[in-house]
């Protein structure tokens, strides 16, 4: 099944990604990481992640770390 | 931070680099080149809404030799110019401030120093102690260069920079550090203190009703070089005999005299206040003008102190100033660091005891 | 079964974190290159010289050999890795300021000499590093530390378009502007990077990709809003497109 | 007399700014003053602060190693700063992002809600100038008047606006009052 | 009555001689930019940046007021002067190695930034006055010091076309390439030169003129060959004409 | 003047221009890169056919800025690459030669000095004793620097060059000037007389099968910093022990030594063996590495020499380390000139009489 | 009477000038002057000189110095 | 034993080639020899010189006030450097573009018209060689035998060809006979 896999310490909080995927299946998360930024989460209840890897291209910093399709 | 009114009524609390930026504006600086570097680039970005403002040059060079050499381009029409910059770039200046010389113009340089070398960082340092008072320019020439000791000093020395140049046609520079250029501290301006100097009689306005002017550094003869080279050397002898200034603190029986130059003689001065509580026979001794160097005091001082102790933040650069100065006559002694902040009130005092001890 | 379409790549070092700010397009760029680097099978065999700017760090982040050059001085560096070398892949990978400002005269004379080796230059209009000043590619209008009123002609002159000064020396085999802007232009960023490698590779001369980007912190904007500037602003008076590609009459 | 303090935060907590205040306080109280910045890495993040030394002489030394006061607005800066603190210093902690330990026993300790106070007051930006509130209270070395005063000369005339809201926020922590401890 | 159609111009020093070698066309670029201040009145309102060349000595033969660039520098300080003085009327007269080799940047950036002075600029395919060696604009198989079998590709690159370059520039004016290898073009030279400083008395921005000239020295060759050679081989690469004319579509 | 052959049998006649060059080659520089500038115009020229002839590396650059640039790029790669050039172009090297230092990368420099400062003019000159040896670089760094005395010196210092250069990674100057470049005298080439040195410990050359390499002058914090200034200054130190090289005539029993670098140390040698031939009790000093300075040598002759006497062809630049290796314990005075030929060797005896009679 | 005044001292003997001439009134002088060089000399006996001033225009180095047409 | 020499000309008249085959020939007579050439504003034109220095132990000064022998190729160079003779010094003048005045008396002249004689020679540009000829009968220094090894080594391969020619133009020289003055 789709799905990304995030890096929450590096992430910086930018949201590009959010706006970026398709179904929306990016949402910002409440934890603080060791940057003092609040990380994105994926949150794909009903599996409708494409693997686009929109987000992935998209991150300026590699915090999706992994994109799988299929 | 806002930018100062021009000339702001009493006591202000202002960056040192805003200082030096606002002080060169009430001096009458008429040009500002600049290419930004930390830890400066706050006179640079002053400058370019200031000058704007009243209607001045302002350019955003494409880089420091650019800088240098607008400076000089403005300078030989006789107009008060200057730039600023940091360490590694004032490197990149130093055939101008060398051509400079020779063409005898009183362009005005602000170097905010860094760590080094190289890129190195971008910490307080004052390891382009060697880089002002000698430089890496060709041939025999001297800069003026003036060390500010705090933010008020900013002020005052960035008006006397301008005048000494001007006044001698000789590039001048202030000789500041991160540390002075990022702190604040309350300050007042005042006026421009001293007299305006009359350029007219070498500056290029165009060779209206007179013989056209040119200001070179080629010297076609090696005999026409060597004149032309004593009578600069004249001027730096005249110039050392009149302008030469030094801060001293309880000199006078000091067995023991720290000399320090910049924003690391406030500690030392603090420590010689601690060392003499302790009963300890130290004084501090800090040039002000760090070219010329003070060579006389520091000679007659060699003649009362049984040691002294040089202090920098660099591995040893005015020491050898000093050294000179003192040629042998009681030893130097030399504590420092690299770069970063200044060596502690309290290590001081413990070197000021362990060389009194000895 | 599941595969996997995106990975960090191999040239980029194992579990750092970059140092730029939230949304700053350095990260994707340097994330590019190290793709095409992996691709091409460039990491084991590639030579830098970095550049001083934001991207000074860029040794913390590509897995790649490299030598720190003075600001402005990368493809001066870089020529004399490529002669002393010529076996090895060699690139820059530079600001705006670096490359158009203070770097411009050894910019354009490798092209001229047409070395064979490839820059890449972040255009974010801006000295982000410094604090955001104004640089040769501060588009007229724009506000920066340096031009507290908006660039003016008066005071400070016109922006340099580096792509077509690059396409004019004759020893430019390769000079693109792309955009980082969105997901396709990133994609089409990726092609031009990789051309122009691949155009090193080939022996052809000097290539080079002129991309724009974002520097948010400095812009006093919003990720988001950043990317439209790019898209907005930018992007018609830096139009992207291939300049010059010897093998492509353009 | 001399005394140093550090204020440190995240980036975007508006500590030098309160920093400019304190001095500009002292300034206006008629002390010799200097404020200091931390300005490290050229890239951006990380945690931020800045020195005030105050005395009624010159001011001995513009860095220094002991510290008198500390305002800690972020857990990092608690961390970072602790240490320096002198024998029987005083650590002001932004209770809303710093957990209330006391590792040093030979210090004193205030935790404020800073960042709390400051949302109930209207905006999370004020808790800088709210911890001044406290430090003034806490130090007895200036009063809210010459705070006041300061933030008339540091805001900018476009933010002056924000004028009345600050003073509040500076009475708000003048008039905190810790939890025994 | 018989009227004086020629005389040597009066910005031109009294009794003063050229150091130039014989046939050298320096001598006519001078000469050229000395008819134009005395056609426009400009002598006693003008002060020039001299640039290090075989022209450094400028000021033992222009009659205005001048300050000596240190080599590559001159339109820095030209800038510098100008900015300082808008009223005066500013110009460089530079070699093409002072010009476009070490001086490029500076003489890029003060196109870019559209300073309103004039260039002009001796482009004599080699560094004149240090004897004869390749420089930027040393056309392909030229020999000289530094090429002594030809100048080839693949150790020195391209030569530079220096006036499309300063016509790419947005704050460019005017840009234009004369040669001075028949009467007829040095009429024409002359022109163009007239131009470019009514433009900036018209404070249009950069003007420059870039002029094709003989080094009968460091060619080896006779005046009458040199300028044979101007002709035949250097107008086909630089080739004459107005790159840019903001007053006029080009 | 032909090109002479890459390793000529015997004595040949040679410039010491073209013997640097040629000596460059039979070292293994396998780069050269320069911009042409009087009096060091030949070594360019002579490089330029040679290096494409042996297939090296050669680029005539657009600066000397590139060109230091570019010698820095190839040393990364561990390469033998060296540029040449003269005062106010070396002047545009500061800032290089900073980043280079700190890189501790194997730059070889050649520097002809003509007559400064600015433009100057191309007579012989040794006013850029202070550029070579302190620099205007930023921060503290020293370069080895080498100072030839005559034609086969220019060779065996320029082979010493590249030795010490990589022996240590640190940037490496021969200081020659104009009359050395210009002239020629008979000399021997021979073979590169040292060993390899093996840089396959830090030369970039793609990260295969082992861990990216950085080579950078950056140091993020002030501590890093501090360490790697003192590593390097104990490297100087070092050097110091190791490589002070200099040239004595009968100073053992001399009441007065004339010390003098570099080619003006001939006339001195002439005109102390003519004083001695008076019967006055002279000798002859010359430092041949000028950094390292020779100061233990020179303190060790201040206990046995009356007075120092040193002679340049500037306004005294080596005299200041003379007087700091001296240390105040006998006089020393100065005798120069600021450009142009050597100072005569009957006006040298004149100033030896003049100051043993005193 | 066309004609034009050459300036010995200044000639540096590069002889442009005689081609340029349509009429061929220049011609290369016996004399040396302090240059070193044999300047030229203005030979118009038969008053052919139509005052072009090609000879001039074309003189690098000033040493015509003055041409009167008509 | 220690000798200067100065040969001097207009440029293009080859002294600096003379100078050097002099200079190569001294070495090739195992002596010390300089060789050092005015080089003076970078533009063209003007005299041209270089000075030899032979020594038999280590050359002393390369550029010497008072100097032992002169070969002036031109009156610009004659009268440039009569003064620089050492008293009991020789002139040797190009008699073909040098009048024969003799204004110093503590010195000897040979007058020889070697323009003129190379001409006839074949080539007006051997002028050069030939008064090396002179010098070498005149000086008693360096033999005919030891300059035509120097011509040997200096001549570049291509112009190997012109070697007959300037030995016997060095012949010529050397068996010029001076008017008895
Ligand atoms: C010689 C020199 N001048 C100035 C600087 C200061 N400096 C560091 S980075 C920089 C500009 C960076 O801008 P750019 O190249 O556009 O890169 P960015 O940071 O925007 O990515 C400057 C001016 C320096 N380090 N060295
Ligand atoms: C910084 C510096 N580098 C090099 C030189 C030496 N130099 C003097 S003139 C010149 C080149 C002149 O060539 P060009 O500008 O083309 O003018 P030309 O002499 O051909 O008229 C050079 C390299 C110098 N004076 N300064
Ligand atoms: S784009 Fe990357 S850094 Fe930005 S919010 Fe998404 S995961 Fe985080
Ligand atoms: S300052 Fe600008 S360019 Fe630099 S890291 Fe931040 S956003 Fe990127
Ligand atoms: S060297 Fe060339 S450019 Fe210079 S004066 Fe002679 S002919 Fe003219
Ligand atoms: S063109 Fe001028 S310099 Fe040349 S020969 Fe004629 S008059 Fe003389």
């Amino acid at each position: 099944m789709s799905h990304i896999e995030i890096d929450e310490q590096r992430c910086k909080a930018c949201y590009l990604c959010i706006d970026e995927c398709p179904k929306k299946l990016i949402k910002v998360g409440e934890k603080v990481n060791k940057l003092g930024a609040k990380p994105v989460e994926f949150c794909d209840p009903k599996g409708e992640c494409l693997g686009c890897a929109m987000c992935a291209t998209r991150c300026p910093d590699m915090a999706i770390t992994k994109v799988f399709r299929g | 931070m806002t930018l100062t009114a021009t000339k702001p009524e009493g006591k202000v609390l202002i960056k040192g680099n805003y200082a030096i930026a606002n002080a060169a504006v009430i001096a009458g600086c008429e040009c500002y080149f600049g290419y930004p570097i930390t830890p400066q680039s706050e006179i640079g970005e002053f400058m370019s809404g200031k000058m704007q403002e009243l209607k001045r040059a302002y350019v955003s060079s494409e880089s420091e030799l650019a800088s240098i050499n607008m400076v000089i381009g403005a300078c030989s029409t006789g107009a008060k110019a200057m730039t600023s910059s940091s360490s590694c770039a004032v490197s990149l200046m130093q055939e101008a401030l060398s051509y400079a010389t020779a063409e005898e113009l009183p362009v005005v340089l602000v170097s905010v120093m860094r760590g080094g070398p190289g890129l190195g960082n971008i910490y307080p340092s004052q390891g382009d102690y060697n880089q002002a008072t000698i430089g890496g320019g060709n041939g025999d020439y001297k800069l003026i260069v003036l060390a500010p000791g705090n933010v008020q000093e900013c002020i005052d020395l960035t008006y006397k920079a301008f005048y000494l140049a001007h006044k001698y046609k000789n590039p001048t520079m202030v000789l500041a550090d991160g540390l002075l250029g990022q702190m604040m501290e309350p300050v007042t301006f005042g006026d421009y203190p001293y007299p305006e100097v009359d350029d007219s009689a070498w500056a290029l306005t165009g060779a209206k009703g007179r013989g056209r002017r040119v200001i070179r550094s080629y010297a076609p003869s090696a005999d026409d070089q060597c004149v032309f080279l004593n009578k600069l050397y004249a001027k730096y002898a005249l110039i050392e005999e009149k302008e030469v200034m030094y801060d001293e603190y309880m000199t006078e029986d000091a067995d023991l005299i720290v000399a320090s130059f910049g924003s690391m003689s406030r500690n030392v001065k603090s420590a010689v206040k601690i060392a003499r509580e302790k009963g300890l026979k130290v004084g501090a001794f800090r040039p002000i003008t760090i070219s010329p160097f003070p060579n006389k005091r520091l000679k007659e001082l060699s003649c009362s102190a049984k040691k002294f102790l040089v202090t920098e933040i660099n591995m040893g650069q005015m020491v050898r100033d000093v050294r000179l100065a003192v040629n042998g006559k009681v030893p130097v002694e030399f504590y420092g660091k690299g770069v970063g902040s200044m060596i502690d009130v309290e290590d001081l005092v413990d070197k000021i005891e362990s060389l009194i001890e000895v | 079964m599941a595969t996997q379409v995106f990975k960090v790549p191999d040239s980029i070092i194992k579990d750092m974190t970059y140092g730029f700010c939230p949304g700053c397009d350095h990260g994707v760029a340097i994330r590019l290159v190290a793709e095409c680097l992996d691709e091409l099978g460039l990491k084991e065999n590639a030579i830098t010289a970095t550049s001083i700017g934001c991207s000074v760090c860029l040794y913390d982040y590509l897995d790649v050999d490299s030598v720190e050059a003075p600001h402005g001085r990368a493809l001066a560096e870089a020529t004399g890795i490529k002669r002393a070398r010529p076996d090895k892949f060699v690139f820059t990978y530079q600001g705006d300021g670096d490359f158009a400002s203070i770097g411009l005269g050894e910019s354009t004379h490798a092209a001229l000499r047409g070395e064979n080796i490839t820059a890449i230059c972040i255009n974010n209009t801006t000295y982000g590093m410094t604090g955001g000043q104004l640089g040769p590619t501060t588009l007229l209008g724009q506000v920066t530390t340096t031009s507290p009123t908006g660039r003016n002609v008066e005071y400070y002159g016109y922006p340099i378009r580096i792509a077509e000064h690059i396409a004019l020396c004759e020893g430019t085999a390769y000079s693109a502007r792309v955009s980082l802007d969105s997901v396709a232009n990133i994609r089409k960023a990726k092609q031009a990077i990789k051309k122009a490698f691949e155009y090193q590779l080939k022996g052809l001369g000097f290539s080079f990709v002129e991309i724009l980007s974002t520097c948010p912190t400095n812009w006093h904007m919003t990720p988001q809003k950043a990317h439209d500037r790019v898209r907005d602003d930018m992007m018609k008076v830096f139009v992207p497109g291939v300049y010059k590609d010897v093998l492509q009459k353009v | 007399m001399e005394k140093s303090f550090i204020i440190a935060g995240f980036g975007g907590q508006g500590v030098l700014l309160a920093g400019e205040v304190l001095a500009s306080a002292f300034m206006h109280d008629d002390k010799n003053v200097t404020w200091y910045p931390s300005y490290g890495a050229e890239m951006r993040g990380g945690t931020v602060n800045c020195q005030i030394v105050m005395s009624e002489s010159e001011v001995s030394s513009v860095n220094k190693k002991e510290i008198d006061f500390v305002i800690a607005l972020n857990d990092l800066s608690f961390d970072k700063f602790l240490p320096r603190l002198k024998k029987g210093g005083m650590m002001i902690a932004n209770s809303s992002l710093v957990k209330e330990i006391k590792k040093r026993t030979d210090i004193n300790y205030i935790f404020a809600p800073v960042t709390k106070m400051a949302a109930e007051l209207g905006n999370v930006k004020m808790a800088n100038i709210l911890s001044l509130g406290v430090l003034a209270k806490a130090s007895g070395l200036i009063s809210v008047d010459k705070l006041t005063k300061a933030l008339d000369t540091v805001l900018p005339p476009h933010r002056k606006n924000l004028l009345p809201k600050n003073i509040e926020a500076l009475n708000l922590g003048f008039n905190f009052q810790p939890a025994l401890v």
